[in-house]
């Protein structure tokens, strides 16, 4: 067990994974001495090569069509998108192209393809840099979708995702980078598919993923010095979803919060609640409630931004607002 | 390749009227409504595909477009699992799921025809930068019309297959209408060649209705491509015989463009080139065969069983 | 009123308002001689000329921008994207410029701009020709969406949206352009976010938009023949969506069917089921169920197309399994 | 404009110091901590700002990028109110919410800068549509950088200029890299120019750090764009001091390059020409001018309220 940062977890998990298979190679643009905007894929030019550490030229649909094509031939390319924002420019490619390959050839093709992206806001950085736009993923079949809270999960997903045989999109947080945590030594996966309960509780279900299971963790530390005991449960894989352990805790507490740091409307709290909503109609104590953003852009003020984007005190406020419920 | 023996010649001929046929029966059933859908046929411009096949080797690869069915047959795909794919049945090249745009068969290196106009532009150069990583020789030939070379993804993906040297020939059919809209009214100038330059690249127009003009400028071409040269660009002229889709009367243009277009018909040009070197009996017998292969196909896809619904949503993933 | 159909309401409503605003122009592929894909726009530019019926080229990323900077000086773009599946290649150009510039630049600036497009499938033209994606834009706040099942509600909720300030995505349905339907004579227009009852009933309610408008219907007719009373509501607008309309008649029946013919999962009916679901908790006396596309692309083959696409036999058994329930 | 008095060349002066004091002072705050999030600093590059937007009229449009603080303000854009905009306050150009990439001003024709590398393209050819649909001689420029014109959109927007024949001038600031990217890594070319052919498109490569280069170039060809001739590319070499946005150290780049061109200082350049008409005195007033208006800036802006939040909902849609 060593203590590492979410960023080093990815930069590990990258590095292992290029030594472990000669297939996988990295695309993106200023991975390679730059190390990305964000640093993640710092050194491993010096360690791989230009050839396995790939720059691109700032043309993000057909870099996502290049992986592709270089899928199709047998390898493993693991594409970085900058910022999520961005990944708006690929959407064709991703969803006409990459998800509908393998169906619609008769299964003929595998596309054994990684497109990491930080998504999430907090920074300031201003309405096309704070995104989080994974909600577009869900509804489009054949692309799976991780969103790692922690280091553990991060390098464990990672590792998951390259090896997997379907085109998996890495949905990483910029928060979360500077965040430190334990780590197995040596080669580890966490499954895709596979939500994890974070903290036990019976009286209330805290679901999210990504940065927001931080907010449910802080929100569950002031439940808990009330005297209420909430389960926190990080889905951690948006496509495949893992409803099975989302409704053993939801039929034990009957109480649901679901929160993400997307827009409200039309997130992945919807379908999420709404699966609950129509498996376990009868276990529910009280209607579920869902803590997002506004729909609004986010703005680059810190202010308004705040104001805009979800946190603990939310999702603290929507619990209240459930328990009070008979 | 070069010496051109008269046996190899009449199979090249025979493919081009597999072609034709090929699209001539599909036009029929699409008529009787015994196929619906729709489907963009590529009568008169069997010379660019089938010369253009005729220059590369299996262990070469092609992505293709929304008219695809020339590129699938000239690369060697079965008619007889295309037709079965119109007709939606099981034995057809993508099961029946993918219908007249979406079919691909990898163990003839055919990467799939494409939809999404320019979709196939940065598939091609992905295959060219796996095909360099993994030190093989193979080239692929990326098939897309005048009307993509507008798409931002020409653009990308020819600048990333430069800056990289990959083995990619981008072969332009132009066939100087996108849908209805004529070349003049989409570009600024006389040829897509022109924007080569702006990718430091090689590229040149040809007859796109005379096979040994089109197979030769792609021999050489691939020649250069597999030396390590970087991609290259060929446009070829050519003309579709028929409307873009089913839908379409051609108001859009004249029928004396039409007509003159016809007197440069690919595979009378061809067979006007075999009566040099081949007897009439054998040139019959090729017309003939085509003829055969395609009821055969026709009967193929007529027999074949409809898709199986079970087990389809679990086919999305790769378990 | 006059009976036609629902491509001559569209083109009624284009050559109507450009007649009535000189800053309305269209722009799109082939629309102007050819008329489009579908021939929506055929005789238009003999009336109007190539300027205001603008042929682009194949762009379709850059014919929205075009349309954003256009909007920004004071036209009123109408843009056809030729098959809704096409739309994926813009969507940076509408979640990252028309989506935003508004709240984004402080209220400077309006952004008058229409996107017509027609989804769904039916027609054998196989995975990237016959989707549904309306569901992508319901989570992005900035752009208004309507998806009209008749030509009364397909020429007024036009006009609406060329009259509107803000960018529309107007969702057609290439199986309703040969439906025939009564419009009344000369100018009227239908407001955006207004649902409407086609039908009254006291036993459950069947929701829907556009096409899948028609197979509720049908399954309404046959839920009549055995004395079940169904409430058949046409939602119209899916942003904004008009809750109001969808409650009070929740309230009534208990019971509620969402039909759309998306994909299941992420799809309109998780967000308008969620927020039943949430309001309305106490008032319903069985689970709502989504009837929509299985989650896979649509095939080409005929059996594969029907198999995978909802149609009225659907929304009734789904009705069947909702009034089964105690 | 082809007449130089010396008190318009010192207000040019002026505005350039004005850009970079601005930026300067902006580094500082970031270091502090006093301002969070990030900026692009254009240091380095205020001649083409300015230089551009001399030859440009009130009724003339611009479309800027993320590093657009100098065309902002070059086409007369209130630097406090833009620097209200990055402290996040109500006062700011966006009223807070847009911040350092996301500012336009339309009653100065500033049509946005962009957080979307190569966003900004159509755009500006769309407004370039608008103004001639409206029979208006205004024109549109169009900023953007050398990695941006590898997007699918430069391709897509100048094709479309180009056979609309729009008015847009398509002014790329090549500053020979792209956040970390070398001119050559992205290009298989010597310059983007190389490229207008490719739509039959007027371009010239001019050297961005020379004001009196900028300007007259943009006007010469903001003539011919509004004679009706169709767009034009002007490519500007230029070079920004700084790194690409804050965490930038530079290393892909060697301190003897960046020494060099500091030497090529666009304001030092300027200072050089302005001596030999204007006394050393009215240049210094200049510069005490710049710096007093950048301490008034700063001051408005901490003076300024913080964005309300009442409303901001409702403020997505016009109603
Ligand atoms: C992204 C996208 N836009 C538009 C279309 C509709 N469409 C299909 S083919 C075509 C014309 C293509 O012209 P060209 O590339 O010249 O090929 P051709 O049909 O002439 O062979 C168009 C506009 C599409 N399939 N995909
Ligand atoms: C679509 C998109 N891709 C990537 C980025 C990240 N990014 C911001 S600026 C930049 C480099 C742009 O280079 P250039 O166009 O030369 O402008 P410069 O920064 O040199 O002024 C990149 C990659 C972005 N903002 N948008
Ligand atoms: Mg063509
Ligand atoms: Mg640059």
């Amino acid at each position: 067990m060593a203590e590492i940062f979410y960023s080093q977890a990815i930069r590990d998990a990258l590095r292992e994974e290029l030594l472990r298979d000669e297939r996988v190679f990295l695309l993106g643009e200023d991975i390679a001495g730059y190390g990305g905007a964000f640093r993640i894929t710092r050194g491993l030019v010096e360690e791989f090569g230009p050839e396995r550490i790939r720059n691109t030229p700032i043309s993000e649909n057909s870099i996502v069509g290049v992986g592709v094509g270089a899928a199709m031939l047998g390898l493993r390319p693991v594409i970085e998108i900058m910022f999520m924002d961005f990944i708006t420019l690929a959407i064709d490619q991703l969803f006409n192209h990459a998800a509908k390959f393998r169906f619609m050839f008769g299964e003929q093709v595998r596309l054994p393809m990684v497109i990491r992206t930080p998504g999430g806001g907090r920074r300031g950085y201003g309405p096309t840099h704070s995104q989080s736009l994974e909600t577009l993923f869900i509804s489009m079949p054949g692309i799976k979708i991780v969103a790692p809270a922690t280091p553990h999960d991060a390098k464990g997903l990672l590792k998951s995702a390259i090896r997997d045989d379907n085109p998996v999109l890495f949905v990483e947080n910029k928060t979360l980078y500077g965040m430190r945590g334990e780590v197995p030594d040596g080669d580890y996966t966490v499954p895709i598919g596979k939500a994890s309960v974070l903290r036990e509780g019976r009286d209330i279900t805290l679901i999210s993923y990504s940065q927001m299971v931080h907010e449910c963790i802080k929100a569950a530390d002031a439940l808990a010095a009330d005297g209420v005991f909430a389960e926190v449960i990080d889905v951690r894989s948006l496509n495949p979803l893992d409803m099975d352990t989302l409704c053993e805790s939801v039929q034990k507490t009957g109480r649901v919060v679901i929160a993400e740091e997307g827009h409200r409307t039309g997130g992945v709290s919807a379908e999420i609640g709404f699966r609950l909503f129509e498996s376990l109609h009868y276990y529910l104590d009280a209607p579920i409630k869902r803590v997002a953003a506004k729909d609004v852009p986010v703005p680059a003020a810190p202010v308004l931004e705040k104001y805009v984007l979800p946190d603990w005190t939310n999702v603290l406020q929507a619990a209240h607002e459930i328990l009070a419920e008979n | 390749m070069s010496n051109d023996d008269g046996l190899e010649l009449l199979s090249f001929y025979r493919r081009m009227l597999l072609i034709r046929e090929f699209e001539q029966r599909l036009d029929r059933f699409f008529a009787d409504g015994r196929i619906h859908g729709t489907t963009h046929s590529c009568t008169g411009q069997e010379a660019t595909a089938v010369g253009a096949c005729a220059a590369l080797s299996a262990s070469d690869y092609v992505t293709s477009n929304h008219r695809g069915h020339g590129h699938f047959i000239a690369k060697g795909g079965d008619p007889k699992r295309l037709m079965a794919e119109l007709f939606g049945k099981a034995t057809g090249v993508s099961g029946g799921r993918g219908g007249s745009q979406h079919v691909a068969d990898l163990s003839i290196g055919f990467l799939g025809s494409n939809g999404i106009t320019g979709g196939g532009l940065p598939i091609a150069t992905g295959a060219a930068l796996a095909i360099k990583i993994q030190k093989r020789d193979s080239v692929v030939l990326c098939f897309f019309g005048d009307g993509a070379a507008n798409q931002g993804t020409f653009h990308e993906s020819v600048n990333m297959a430069a800056i990289w040297k990959l083995p990619v020939i981008f072969f332009c059919e132009n066939n100087l209408y996108a849908m209805s809209t004529p070349f003049a009214c989409n570009f600024p100038i006389q040829n897509v060649c022109v924007r080569a330059a702006g990718y430091a690249m090689a590229g040149e127009v040809i007859d796109g209705n005379d096979f040994f003009a089109v197979r030769d400028a792609v021999s050489a071409a691939a020649g250069r491509v597999r030396a390590g040269n970087g991609p290259c660009l060929i446009e070829a002229l050519t003309y579709r015989h028929c409307g873009h889709s089913k839908s379409d009367g051609c108001e859009y243009r004249t029928r004396d463009e039409e007509a003159a277009w016809r007197l440069n018909d690919p595979i009378a040009n061809m067979k006007r080139r075999l009566l040099q070197t081949a007897a009439p009996a054998e040139i019959e017998q090729a017309e003939r065969e085509a003829a055969g292969m395609i009821d055969e196909a026709v009967a193929f896809a007529l027999q074949s069983p409809p898709p199986d619904t079970a087990g389809l949503e679990d086919s999305i993933w790769v378990s």
